[in-house]
Parts: C-alpha cells; structure tokens; sequence
C-alpha cells in the first residue's frame, strides 16, 4: 500500500517535515506543498536529509507553492518533480492512502 | 457500510491549540460507526495522554479522562511512539494507564497503550486506510 | 474516483483553505466527484457571508459558496465547532435565542458523523490544516 | 503602568485569547491599566456574539465582553482584518450591503492606527499570538 | 535594557524556542507559557540547550500551563522559576521592553 | 505623541500565513505617526523579501512589491539575519533590492536592508522599545 504523504510546513520551521520524513516508507510519495515548498531548495541546513530520503521515495513539490515564495526550479534538489494541482490530484489517486503532516 | 481502518494521528500538545480536543472528539463520535479505530500519539502529541494533568490554572477544561473512557468503546489501539517519549524525557509510567475489557476473555482488563518504535509506528501508519490529522 | 476532503483551519490566516479549494476544483477537473468537503476547526469560519476582503484579494467565503452552487457539492460546517466559534445558519440561530445568524449559501451545519460518513464513503480522504 | 496587548488569534483554536485574558485580569488586579486590546489577525473572531460553546466549557468571546463592560476597557477590532473574516457591526455591516451583524458588546471596530497609537501611549505592549 | 521574551511554542515542535534563546541577552528574562511550558522538562533533547542559557538569563515558567500538559514541578530543570499571571504581569513591569516569539 | 523606536519581527514565510501581509499594512498605517521604524527578517522571515516571488499558481495577491515602497515612507532599516540566509541557501543577491532616497545626500539611493549577524540581530532588538510580532 503506497501512501502519499502530504507536507505543508517549513522544515526550518516546524518538526512535522522531519517527522514525515522518519515515518515514510520505501515506495512512498511526498509531495510539498504552501511553506512546505521551501524545503525542495538545495544546499540548506535541510537538503541532504531529504535527499537521502530520495534514495527510495519519490517527491514532489507543488510549483505554485515554489514560485510564491521566490525559490527558482533552477535551485531545487536534483530530482524532486514539481507538479501543479491536477498533478497532486493524481497523486492522491495512484497512491492507496494519503496522510497530511500538519 | 464497510469498514475501514481509521488511523487518528496526534502529534501536538494538549491545550496550547485546541487540535487535541477536537481530535477525540472525532474519535468518539467515529465509536459509533463500528469502524476499526486505532490512535497514534507521535512527537508532542504525547503530552495528551500525560497523567496528572491539571488545568485548574489555566481556566480550561480538563478532557484528559476521555481518553480512559476509550476502552469502554472498544478502542483499544493506541499506539505510542518510545523516540517521542525518550525525547522530551518521559517514560511510559508518565501516561495515564488506558485499558480495555477484553469480553473473549471473562472481561479481562488489558492495557490500550502499545508503546512502539518509530520504525514499528511507520509500519502502523502504513496499514491504515484513512488517516486523519488535525 | 470519491474524494472527501477535510478543511481544519480558517480563510486567510493560513493557506489551507486556499490549498483545498485548488485542489478540489483539480478534483473535479480531472473527472472525479467530490462526496463531500468537511469544515471542521477553525474551518467553519470558511462559511460565513459578513465577509468583505478588499476588492484585489481572493473572496474565499464566496468561492467555495460558488464552487458548491456550481458542482452541487455537499459542504458541511461540523456544528460543536461552528458553536464555539460563532457560526450560524437560520434555524441553528432561532434554537439558540440569537437575533442573527451568518452562514452563507453553499455550506449546511451538521455532525461529526458526516466526516466519518465521508471517509467511509470516499477512495480517498484529503487533510487540509496547519 | 499602561499596558496595550494585541491578541492574534481567534478563540478556541490557540490559547492564545485564553493565555490574554488571563493576563489582562492579572495587570487589572495588579493595579496597573489597560489602554487599550487590539484584536488583529484571527484575533478579530474574539469579537463575536454568536457563539454558544458547551455549557462545560469556557465562553471566551462573552468572557472578554464582560471584562471590557467591569473595566470600561477600550477593545479595539481591526477593521481590515474584521472585513476578511466576516466581523461586522451594525454600522459596518449597513454600509457593506449585508443583512446581518455579529459583533459582541464590548469591542469596537477601528483602523490600524488605533494599535500604533496604543503602543506609543502605553509603557508596555504585550502580544499573544501563535 | 532587559528584556523579558515570551515564548509560547514547544521546542521540540518549531524552532521559535531556539531562535529565542539565540538572540537573548545576558541579563534577559525568558518566559515559558502555553506549549513552551514543556521545555521547562530536565532530561530532554532541549534541556541542555535551556541550562546553557541559564548562565546568563533568568528563565521562567507559567505554573498552569506546565501542570496542564502533565508535567510536575519536580521534573523541572533545577533553577527554572515558577510564576502565576500575577508573576507574569510583573515581569513585563521589571524588563524594560518585552518581546514575544510566536 | 512621543518617538519611540518600533521593530518588526518578522520570522515566518509569506502566503503559507496571513502573518507577513498582516504585518506590512501594519507597517505602512506605522509610517504616518512617524515613529522610529526598523524591519527585521529573521528565520523563514527572510522568504518575505526574496526577490521573482510569483503567486500565479496560488491565486493569492503578489504582496511583494508593496516592501520596495517603505523607502518610500522612510522606512529604511531592514535588517536580515545573515545566519537565517544560510540555513536556507540563500545569499543577498537572492532578496529584492530594497533601496530609499536620503534627501540630506542630494536624494542619492542608499540599500535599506543590513545583513547582519545573529549576534548583531540580538543587539539590533535589544536597542528597540517596542516589538510587533505576528
């Protein structure tokens, strides 16, 4: 059972990115979304630990989010795909279950 | 109707924000629906099920013996995550001893609370088929 | 597929509602049906019609007021939140000796069971909170 | 001393407008005054007399009502935040075009400048927020 | 001028705790209220960040906010002051300015 | 009315909340009782000031531009935790060029933002009377 995990936080902000993080598992999707977005930005305090999590889990950000608060695609994690909503609809369909990290 | 596993995950503090509340207040009312019904208690949503808890300072209302009352309507997964606990220096004789009566077993009272490890509770959250957060 | 979706945090002061509407009006562009859209939380302030936001802001209260009227959608404003919070419809505000009420179209006030109902119901239920 | 607090959430949600009104009895009885509470943000969802929470719970809006009318405190809506969220008064909601208000005895609706104001006259300014 | 910084989250939840005690003076005053009133804890993943603090700053606590999530006075960091409203309305009067870290 | 020196905190990211476009018109109602106004941006704060923000996809107003208009108002102490900037990646070059016009220098255009230390920060709050959070 894939489950699509959903993240709205910063994760410079708040523990719930970290704790998403800690509870996906393989074959898992994440997908970014609002504050939450600033977390697809490569070279932080942040991005090595997403990237190992990339190893066997797929993730995505939502490209409005991104754009909203400034971070170019140029700068993003290698790998991580961007989608708009239609994409975060399909999401929620190809994964059996979906679990929001608020 | 069919049934499905409801998983509550609790991650915040009680009080500070009304999450908590308005959490078990869902979980009650889903007793009704015979539904299977299990609770995770995650990071600060430890701090819920504390034993001792008093309010009297804070002109809130105490809701911390609900969850005692679970049991009685058979809701007796609650699972709680030991990284959570180890973190934030507490141990699992810092939570209220929920239990349930097993009727296949002459009414036996059993403890609700499961502790478990973070790679046991993503195998938990894993399982599930609906998953609500607040 | 059924998707029902669950609003926990008010217009404005966070993103979620915005974030839900996206995604619901993507829903229903992608072919799929919403059974229902859950405000629970703060999320029955999304329900009021006294709102007035400056004319070059997004009118979320009446978006998803539209959204409902357009797609028929089943809105329901949990009521123990909406009581706290002072959320009312017409027959709600009589029952409790209120001279008014302002609940806006689209939205009807309702139990928890509905949540429960909806997830039942639904492929797929979708948390939007802080 | 003079205190100005500004609450930047609604009830129930945060404890933020619990964790304030304590504080605001505490500077009373303490024999200092409130200049003035202005409620911003979320904070202007205080201000309604709609609500009807549990008869076992705290009744937060009525509460900040109450203590406005023992003290003749000066509590102050945020006009433009009020506007987003669907607070209204009898005169605000006449001019907007709408058929119902739901603001509560005791709060009044201002501009911005109210809260600057408060802050330049006060000799301390404490904020609640999430 | 002491300042008294009022912090309201948890510090195993968001980072505002950590920001506050990063940008605290010697001499300040730290008050811990609503979900902050956890950090108060010894044995934690924060506590020893807290005591390092404390060489410098006076950190207090909300009684009714620390009993409310279950934590005893005994559990407390040695030196951590407990204060009802009427203790917090005077620490606001104490510190010149006060600052609070939502 | 008396001058006092007013700081703005601003620590959180833009449209995730309504915090940061709260706080701005509280800024600019701030600049007609001429007080001493500073700005600082400090933790995820720093992502109110980056520079191409594009809210196309979000449906929410673009609120960005309305910070190049506090030079202005002659609000023109905008502090920015350098440490802030390289917790996230970022550097100067990826905040929008705030800038005011000093009329004492035959109205040359002068930067408002000062990168600063966390040390810095800390002494730049200490030096303030009053201090909005949102």
């Amino acid at each position: 059972m894939a489950m699509l995990h959903i993240v709205n936080k910063s994760p410079f902000e708040r523990v719930a990115f970290k704790s998403c993080l800690d509870h996906a598992l393989a074959g898992d999707s994440i997908l970014m979304i609002e504050d939450a977005a600033v977390g697809a930005t490569d070279g932080t305090i942040f991005s090595e630990e997403l990237k190992a999590a990339m190893a066997d889990k797929s993730v995505y950000v939502l490209g409005g989010d991104l754009a909203a608060r400034g971070v170019s695609e140029d700068r993003m994690i290698d790998g991580i795909k961007v989608v708009d909503y239609a994409g975060f609809v399909n999401l929620t369909v190809e994964n059996d279950t979906t679990q929001s990290w608020v | 109707m069919a049934t499905k596993k409801f998983m509550y995950v609790n991650r915040k503090a009680p009080y500070g924000t009304v999450y908590a509340l308005e959490a078990l207040e869902v979980v009650l009312i889903a007793a009704a629906f015979e539904q299977d019904i299990s609770l995770a208690f995650i990071d600060d949503g430890v701090y819920q099920i504390t034993k001792e808890q008093s309010t009297d300072g804070i002109g809130m209302k105490n809701f911390s013996a609900t969850y005692k009352a679970l049991g009685d309507y058979d809701i007796n997964k609650i699972y709680v995550e030991k990284e959570s606990l180890d973190d934030r220096g507490l141990t699992a004789d810092d939570l209220m001893p929920l239990v349930w009566e097993d009727e296949d077993d002459d009414w036996a009272e059993k403890p609700s609370i499961k502790i478990v490890s973070r790679e046991e509770m993503a195998a938990v959250l894993a399982a599930q088929d609906v998953h609500y957060s607040f | 597929m059924k998707f029902t979706v669950m609003i926990n945090e008010g217009p404005y002061q966070h993103q979620s509602s915005d974030s839900a509407l996206q995604f619901c009006r993507a829903v229903l562009a992608e072919g799929h049906d919403i059974f229902r859209v859950f405000f629970y939380n703060d999320g029955v302030n999304n329900g009021t019609r006294l709102s007035v936001p400056p004319k070059d802001d997004r009118q979320l209260q009446k978006e998803w007021s539209q959204l409902a009227k357009d797609h028929s959608l089943d809105m329901v404003i949990c009521i123990a939140a909406a009581q706290r919070r002072g959320l009312m419809d017409a027959s709600e505000a009589e029952r409790q000796g209120l001279d008014a009420n302002n609940i806006i179209d689209g939205f009807h006030i309702s139990g928890l069971g509905q949540l429960i109902e909806g997830s039942i119901q639904s492929d797929r239920t979708v948390i939007f909170g802080d």
